[in-house]
């Protein structure tokens, strides 16, 4: 299925952008870190430590084992900091 | 009853205006840009569009919700904020004062540590580091 | 850091300007006239002038000590008070926002039982009972 | 020694004056109000539940058993009712 993936703060800067498209066939979050993480040097460092991030599904956080389904929109970023 | 999210400044007083008519009792709470390092010249705040606005909106109906309010209001701010700047407020109307205290502080509670904004110091030298969520942040979210 | 007692209205946004600078939160409260009994058209206030004005000040910087504050203000009106009018204001600068919360929760607290204000509702027949203390009120003091 | 005596709220309506200077040789508040008491009926119903009624000496709330020394002003009223 086709995936937008974004990321915000420091993980954008780490993979040097705030979004892609992509095809994936990953069934869960974790699923698709893995796949993530395999592509270059920065998406593996950005998710070196998963303990530092945060995940959300179609705007909803969501944990490392929430399955994708059809998603449209995927995002990580690190805890936040509003307020 | 109403979140927002935007770059420029906002003016207390004519959000207030017609705020919680028929309430007892408003509260309201702004954040400043602070310098606790000494080395600070601004913080450049990062939200994610549509994530952002939907959270607020969904905090400010279960503070509603749970504290009976008769209005609220979240307005939070992003892009680069100078020191003295207010970055964000939250304004609450209920029949009784501890109703809207008790919301604006459990508000102000939920958005530090669930609201999707990331904070980044600007130092002279441009972009710093992105400000770190407190343990304390999230430990503040279990007294309610 | 200033307290005061007038027959006028304020105005929200005039008494924040400037209020709390270089402070990180700030926090307000405004007590609204309202009608819990379905009978009242305004509420009247008598105060004791010259000891009133004191024990405003006296509990401004009491709570200045305790939370650290920046800053703070008192204003409270007195005489007659229509439905939806604005009774008071309390504002509380800190560093960090539980102290300002707090500041504001322990002013109301005191100026509920303590300030020298007298309150007398109105109704369509005009002056009625005046409003007995709340045994809630004086209790709440125990929390500081 | 002469005294200024302020009544506020119901009192001041029940004993039908806002202030009056009084002269007196009561050492203490609750001698004070003993005899003021004493002068007429609309005092006495003022006096009449002094578990009702807050006093203050030179604008400093007192109890009953303090000692009047050289204040100049008294004062008594019901329980606050601000904010």
């Amino acid at each position: 299925m086709m995936l937008d993936v974004l990321y915000f703060a420091w993980l954008r800067e780490r993979i040097g952008q705030p979004r892609e498209r992509i095809e994936t066939r990953a069934a869960t979050l974790r699923d698709l870190v893995a796949e993530l993480a395999d592509r270059d040097e920065w998406h593996a460092s950005a998710f070196a430590d998963m303990g530092a991030v945060r995940c959300a599904i179609d705007q909803e956080l969501a944990d490392l084992d929430a399955p994708l389904d059809d998603a449209r929109e995927v995002a990580f970023f690190p805890p936040m900091t509003g307020g | 009853m109403s979140a927002r999210v935007q770059a420029g400044p906002f003016d207390l007083a004519a959000e207030m205006e017609n705020f919680g008519r028929g309430a007892g009792a408003v509260v309201t709470f702004t954040g400043i840009v602070r310098d606790d390092t000494g080395r600070m010249l601004a913080l450049e705040l990062e939200y994610y569009p549509g994530m952002t606005e939907r959270v607020l909106a969904e905090y400010g109906a279960r503070a509603a919700a749970r504290f009976g309010l008769a209005d609220w209001k979240i307005i939070h701010r992003h892009g680069r904020l100078n020191l003295g700047e207010p970055i964000m407020m939250v304004a609450t109307a209920a029949r009784h004062r501890r109703a809207a205290f008790e919301a604006a502080d459990y508000l102000m509670d939920w958005l530090k540590s669930r609201a999707p904004f990331w904070k980044r110091e600007i130092g002279p030298d441009g972009a710093g580091a992105w400000v770190a969520a407190k343990d304390s942040d999230e430990d503040a979210l279990k007294r309610w």
